[in-house]
């Protein structure tokens, strides 16, 4: 009985691994193919089934006119990401810690009700604001800019930001900011010196999150952005023309995802030490 | 220096957590605030050190108002029942950190530091984490803290709260010498604790639900407590009370315990009234030719330090005795009681105030002033 | 109901065979009879809660053996021991009423329904939970939820022992002599083992007949509360024992008597029991047994008052010998000596120890 | 809570910055949605509710949201009871418990558009793997993305594999976060793994469980561009969502006022809805103390 049970844990387990890994395997081996070994049917092992070649790599880093150029989009993609990131990071925490410690009021409206305007902004559908972003983009002159998608980024990113901290501030004992003043810091000092060098765990959180949704958005980059600026995740569905080259849209998918799961790994160690279970209420 | 507070009130949320106090703190002198949880100690400490507001009355420092002076700009420190440190910093730029922000010189700060650590034996720690600390070390951390600034007000709330029984045993003798030489702060010390208050010595505020009970030196208000309320608080385990009837020359007990109208009890007057008796004052064995005796049901013996608590039950009484030692009782098995009419307190029972108290015994008191 | 035997149990959490001061629990042996009040005190990392877990099977003890009612259930898992506990912090099943966690245990044993309503009706008399069996049971307060805790246990009838993990700590400090009442109750009515682990020493010394004294993974005393606090087999017994804790004085043996700093005390069977033992020697003798006078007299010992601390019933009368610390514990109303005071120490409740360890006088 | 003249410092600043972000746009979608603004003749007219009406009967819309309702509830059903299933099953100590952890984040790592190109790839019905094992296991080939319930189906497939990762973490982090008391009581209690899962882990898994959905559902109402890169809505409008329809009419079609109108609606409609299933969420699973 216990061993059928867990074979069975095991078997599952094997199961969604081989789900899981199946597009990165494809992708991994496809693109180390040419038009003859994509046409020829779907083929799985260099060597035995087709022929491997190195055309779908090389043809990335050759540079405009004679292949896609990859560098300048990731560039791009990294510039805007990080930028947003940031701002996001530094002026949702401080909300954050507005809301968890002060109490505010305006007629009905409390501190919960803040918190909630700002993860709300979640709901909105990247739709229901890419024509009013396009026209407001135009009216200050930052449309195909990276400034133009860091300011959009931004109202994108800072509610996870302030998700995530508000809780992870409401988890510090109010009585920490009281021994700061009582020591002599202002607020601003006290937020500084005291609160902001203890809660690095929900700051990685909140950045990690942020660099992912950041990194993976596609809409706002490719509705906001033309020839100018473009980033990486356009550049890759731009491929997706009529006469797909498989292997070199696998290469660069590939190194366009890569990246980001390295952090997997840091999640999965801010996972065991317990730190994100606070972040989700 | 004075710290005066006058017609103070505060409310939060529409919840009454002070009501009218009208203190005067001394500089160099010691106050212990005693009141049972939720009596409204940590409001009031609050309000002394500036965290809070009060929502009425006026805070008034030689004369100055100082309600709207922030928190920073005092010099006040506070000692929290949690533990509280910056978990960022090791236990030596955990002290440093007032006296950092408060513009000192190095060579000032080191040699503060190293008194300070001294004085509470902290010295080989300066280099750990407070996360590294037992709870009684962070608490030594924090108090170092709050001692090294020389604050003109120092507040304890509950500091030994949290700890377990064999370190608070410990520290209260410390806290004694440390506080027993203060010439130039106010020092503030809430618990919910007799026996610390009484350890501490000192002058108490009794609180009971966000009003003040009664003030004054601590023996004097343990020898007289001003109403019922403080009997019950002041004593652990609570002050034993029973419905009594002053009937000419004699007073009726509860049941029908009848003892003589006669010695400090004379003076009472006519009617119902509530008496009071201390748990030390009972007890198993005859002391005096004149003891009264009941006989009682046993619910539960306690085991307290080096004492035993014996819960007992007779008719609508039920009393707690103290005797001195470990010892056994079985539950449901029949005792009985004496005590001296003589140690017993009288209280009104319309308003609960102090009737009548007992004489007070020569005590060590006498010999500490000497 | 069972007798539990451990017979040479200790367990280390690092590597099996390594240095005995590793052990996070140090072997010993004992009998726990069936129908007993028991409790496991120590300060935090004493090494009681692995010893709880060795009982209730969460942790399998690296060498010995546990015995429950003579069958060995040292490998047995939690669920196959036949115990029930009560944790630090209330656990109830949030979604079902007050009778239907009673009954869970049963249900899981696919008991008959009928007796489980008996069974469940039984408990629930006897924790004076009648009223609110149909309640919800997340809507009690915590004292009662300890209750439902307990009378999950109390419902099966296969319970070897009742074990409660510091059963009071989010109890409201006027409630717990309540509860406390209660656990003794049940104790006496029911005659099930309960074991009861604590660092307070209040909870413990009140609830068990018998309390197992630990620290640093070593059983230091077992013993009835009453001789716990008369006589301690060990200094840290009589340190961590009482308030305050017992005075410990360096010392050695002369002829007839015991010397404290050039002192002579005249404890001759004390001496004995020391004359040939091995270790530095430490005299113990509780504040409470401390006689002290304003007069010389044979064998009393010359000491200065340094301190009194008035505590409104008593007087703890700091005394100095030597520069040795002594307490004395005094009734208010006995009358006090001023600043010189005569001390004497009564032999039969002064204690001898040899490296911490109580010599006996008897033999 | 204190109530410090300094505390506008903190929060105004974000608070500022996200309301110029977002309530500029949607004033102007309202606006625009009264408007008759399109490729011809561009500008801020009054056209009245006209295009509500219009709305109102406009099928395809009505039929892209219910779409979206059935995928998104479909896969996040899904994506939550594989989510709990794979965190219940790496939750204890397994075997290569790292690696099992880290490689069912890796999906909500990688970029959704970037990841469906390759799924479409992998979908092809000639060409792609899949068919290919198909046709090995002797199955005749499936049209995936060529049929419109197969479209569906390969849509759901996609998100599934895209965002259980996301689900999978919260309920771990949650499921980690548990106190162990409750589980050993049950064990003593004498409940088996059933018994102990709808009894312990469920009643304590409730509120994680709620936000993790509320989440998620949150993400999959605004499912568009995994639509846009697999199937362009096809075949026909098989595959068309609220917000890829919306795309259509605005970004494709230049029909500005009436993808405005649509745009307030389906806004609207997601709010109220989201609310709904939010509190009946909440009545379900939280029993209130």
């Amino acid at each position: 009985m216990f061993v059928l049970y867990r074979s069975l844990k095991y078997f599952v387990l094997l199961v969604w691994s081989a789900f899981v890994a199946l597009p990165f395997l494809w992708a991994l081996t496809t693109s180390f193919k040419t038009a003859n070994g994509v046409v020829s049917g779907a083929t799985y092992i260099p060597w035995l089934q087709y022929e491997p070649s190195l055309e779908g790599w090389k043809v990335l880093f050759r540079g405009e006119g004679k292949g896609i150029d990859i560098i300048t989009p990731y560039l791009n993609s990294l510039t805007v990401t990080l930028s947003a990131s940031f701002i996001s990071l530094l002026l949702g925490t401080l909300a954050a810690y507005g809301l968890s410690r002060f109490s505010w009021r305006a007629g009905p409206i409390r501190n919960a009700d803040i918190t909630f305007f700002f993860i709300s902004q979640r709901i909105m559908p990247p739709i229901v604001l890419s024509i009013p972003f396009f026209l407001m983009l135009r009216m200050l002159g930052l449309l195909d800019s990276r400034a133009g998608l860091v300011l959009v980024y931004i109202a994108l990113l800072m509610p996870i930001v302030v998700w995530v901290m508000v809780d992870f501030f409401n988890n510090i004992p109010r009585e920490l900011d009281e021994t700061a003043m009582l020591d002599g810091c202002g607020p601003l000092e006290t937020f500084w010196r005291v609160i902001l060098p203890n809660c690095k765990p929900g700051l990685v959180v909140a950045g990690l999150f942020c660099i992912v949704f950041g990194w993976n958005d596609f809409f706002f980059a490719f509705i906001l952005t033309f020839t100018e600026t473009q980033l990486l995740p356009v550049a890759i569905v731009s491929l997706n023309s009529s006469v797909t080259p498989w292997w070199s849209l696998s290469a660069s998918s590939l190194i366009a995802v890569v990246p980001l799961v390295i952090l997997a790994f840091v999640i999965e160690k801010y996972l065991s030490s317990g730190n994100l279970a606070g972040a989700i209420k | 220096m004075s710290l005066i507070l006058e017609a103070v009130g505060s409310m939060a949320e529409d919840q009454m957590h002070l009501a009218d106090i009208n203190l005067t703190f001394e500089k160099g002198a010691f106050y212990v605030v005693l009141g049972a949880t939720l009596a409204g100690k940590t409001s009031l400490l609050r309000l002394l050190s500036g965290l809070d507001q009060p929502t009425s009355g006026a805070i008034t420092m030689d004369g100055r108002n100082i309600v709207e002076v922030p928190v920073w700009k005092r010099r006040v420190s506070m000692v929290y029942q949690q533990f509280i440190n910056y978990p960022h910093l090791d236990v030596r730029a955990n002290i440093a950190f007032p006296l950092q922000r408060a513009g000192l010189p190095g060579d000032e700060i080191d040699a503060r530091i190293n008194e300070v650590t001294a004085l509470l034996g902290i010295g080989e720690l300066l280099r750990r984490r407070p996360g590294e600390l037992s709870g009684g070390q962070q608490q030594r951390v924090a108090l170092a803290r709050s001692l090294v600034k020389n604050a003109d007000l120092l507040l304890l709330d509950e500091p030994l709260v949290n700890l377990d029984y064999k370190l608070r045993e410990q520290l209260r003798p410390e806290f004694r010498s440390l506080f027993g030489n203060n010439t130039s702060a106010i020092i503030v010390y809430s618990t919910t604790e007799p026996l610390e208050a009484l350890m501490l010595g000192g002058r108490i505020i009794i609180l009971d639900e966000g009003r003040v009970l009664q003030t004054g030196d601590v023996h004097e208000a343990f020898h007289n407590p001003a109403c019922e309320t403080v009997a019950r608080v002041f004593n652990d385990p609570p002050m034993n009370m029973i419905s009594a009837d002053v009937a000419g020359e004699r007073i009726i007990l509860g049941d029908g315990l009848v003892l003589p109208r006669s010695g400090h009890l004379a003076g009472l007057p006519p009617g119902p009234c509530r008496i009071g008796i201390r748990a030390n004052d009972l007890n198993l064995e005859q002391s005096a030719a004149d003891d009264m005796e009941l006989a009682a049901e046993v619910q539960l013996s306690e085991v307290n330090g080096s004492e035993t608590y014996i819960h007992i039950h007779h008719n609508e009484v039920s009393w707690v005795v103290r005797e001195d030692g470990v010892h056994s009782y079985a539950l449901g098995s029949g005792i009985r009681i004496r005590f001296n009419p003589g140690r017993l307190f009288a209280f009104s029972s319309a308003d609960g105030r102090l009737l009548a108290a007992p004489d007070n015994l020569v005590s060590g008191s006498a010999v500490m002033e000497g | 109901m069972a007798r539990i035997e451990l017979k040479d149990v200790g367990h280390c959490y690092g590597p099996a065979g390594g240095r005995l001061e590793d052990y996070a629990l140090q072997p010993f042996s004992h009998v726990w009879e069936d129908g007993g009040a028991y409790a496991l005190l120590g300060p935090s990392g004493c090494g009681k809660t692995t010893f709880l877990n060795i009982i209730s099977g969460l942790v399998h003890p690296t060498r010995g053996r546990v015995l429950f009612d003579g069958r060995d259930v040292t490998a047995l898992a939690t669920a196959q021991r036949n115990i029930a506990q009560v944790f630090q912090f209330p656990v109830i099943y949030k979604t079902k009423t007050v009778h239907d966690n009673l009954a869970f245990p049963l249900r899981c044993r696919n008991v008959e329904e009928t007796e489980i309503r008996r069974r469940v009706q039984e408990v629930a008399a006897l924790l004076n939970l009648e009223s609110s069996l149909k309640k919800p049971a997340r809507q009690l307060t915590a004292d009662a939820k300890q209750l439902i805790s307990l009378g999950r246990g109390l419902v099966r009838e296969d319970v070897a022992a009742i074990l409660l993990d510091e059963p009071l700590t989010v109890i409201d400090p006027q409630q717990k002599w309540l509860l406390r009442r209660k656990l003794k109750e049940i104790n006496t009515a029911l005659k099930q083992t309960m074991v009861y682990v604590t660092h307070d020493q209040n909870e413990a010394m009140t609830f068990a007949d018998h309390v197992a004294v630990m620290d640093q993974g070593k059983v230091m005393q077992i013993g009835t509360p009453q001789e716990l606090f008369e006589c301690p087999q060990h200094t840290f017994v009589g340190w961590f024992i009482g308030s305050p804790a017992m005075n410990i004085l360096p010392c050695t043996v002369a002829e007839g008597g015991v010397m404290i700093k050039d002192k002579k005390v005249p404890l001759p069977a004390l001496a004995k029991a020391a004359a040939t033992a091995a270790g530095a020697l430490e005299l113990g003798i509780r504040p409470e047994f401390v006689q002290i006078s304003d007069t010389p007299g044979a064998g009393a010992l010359g000491v200065d008052i340094r301190e009194i601390e008035n505590l409104g019933n008593y007087n703890i009368v700091m005394l100095d010998l030597d520069g040795l610390e002594i307490k004395a514990k005094i009734s208010v109303g006995n009358p006090l000596p001023d600043r010189k005071a005569f001390i004497r120490l009564p032999e039969k409740s002064t204690h001898i120890y040899a490296s911490g360890q109580r010599l006996n006088p008897g033999t | 809570m204190l109530n410090l003249r300094h505390k506008y410092v903190f929060l105004l600043p974000g608070l500022l910055v996200l309301l110029a972000i977002i309530l500029f746009p949607l004033l102007f979608t309202i606006r625009v949605s009264f408007s008759s603004w399109d490729v011809v003749m561009p500008g801020l007219d009054w056209f009245g509710g006209r295009n509500y009406t219009r709305m109102w009967a406009d099928g395809r819309f009505w039929e892209a949201m219910q779409r979206l309702v059935m995928v998104a509830v479909s896969s996040v059903a899904l994506q939550y009871v594989l989510g709990f299933s794979l965190a219940l099953l790496v939750w204890r100590n397994i075997r290569m418990k790292r690696f099992f952890r880290v490689l069912f984040l890796v999906p909500m790592m990688t970029t959704p558009v970037i990841m469906t190109v390759i799924w479409r790839t992998i979908f092809h019905e000639s060409l792609g793997p899949l068919n290919n094992f198909i046709e090995m296991l002797g199955l005749p080939a499936v049209p995936w993305l060529s049929t419109a319930s197969t479209a569906v189906i390969s849509l759901v497939i996609v998100e599934v594999w895209q965002w259980t990762p996301f689900m999978f973490l919260l309920l771990l982090a949650g499921l980690l976060s548990l106190p162990r008391e409750p589980f050993q009581a049950a064990a003593i209690d004498g409940a088996g793994p059933v018994r102990t899962f709808f009894n312990v882990t469920m009643p304590l898994m409730a509120p994680i469980s709620i936000g993790a959905l509320i989440i998620r559902l949150i993400e999959a109402s605004k499912i568009m561009e995994t639509v846009y890169v697999l199937t362009a809505g096809g075949p026909g409008t098989a595959t068309e969502t609220a917000s890829y329809y919306i795309y259509i009419r605005g970004l494709r079609e230049f029909q500005i006022g009436y993808a405005a109108a649509l745009s307030v609606t389906y806004l609207v409609l997601m709010i109220i809805a989201l609310t709904i299933i939010a509190k009946i969420l909440a009545r379900i699973m939280i029993l209130k103390d």
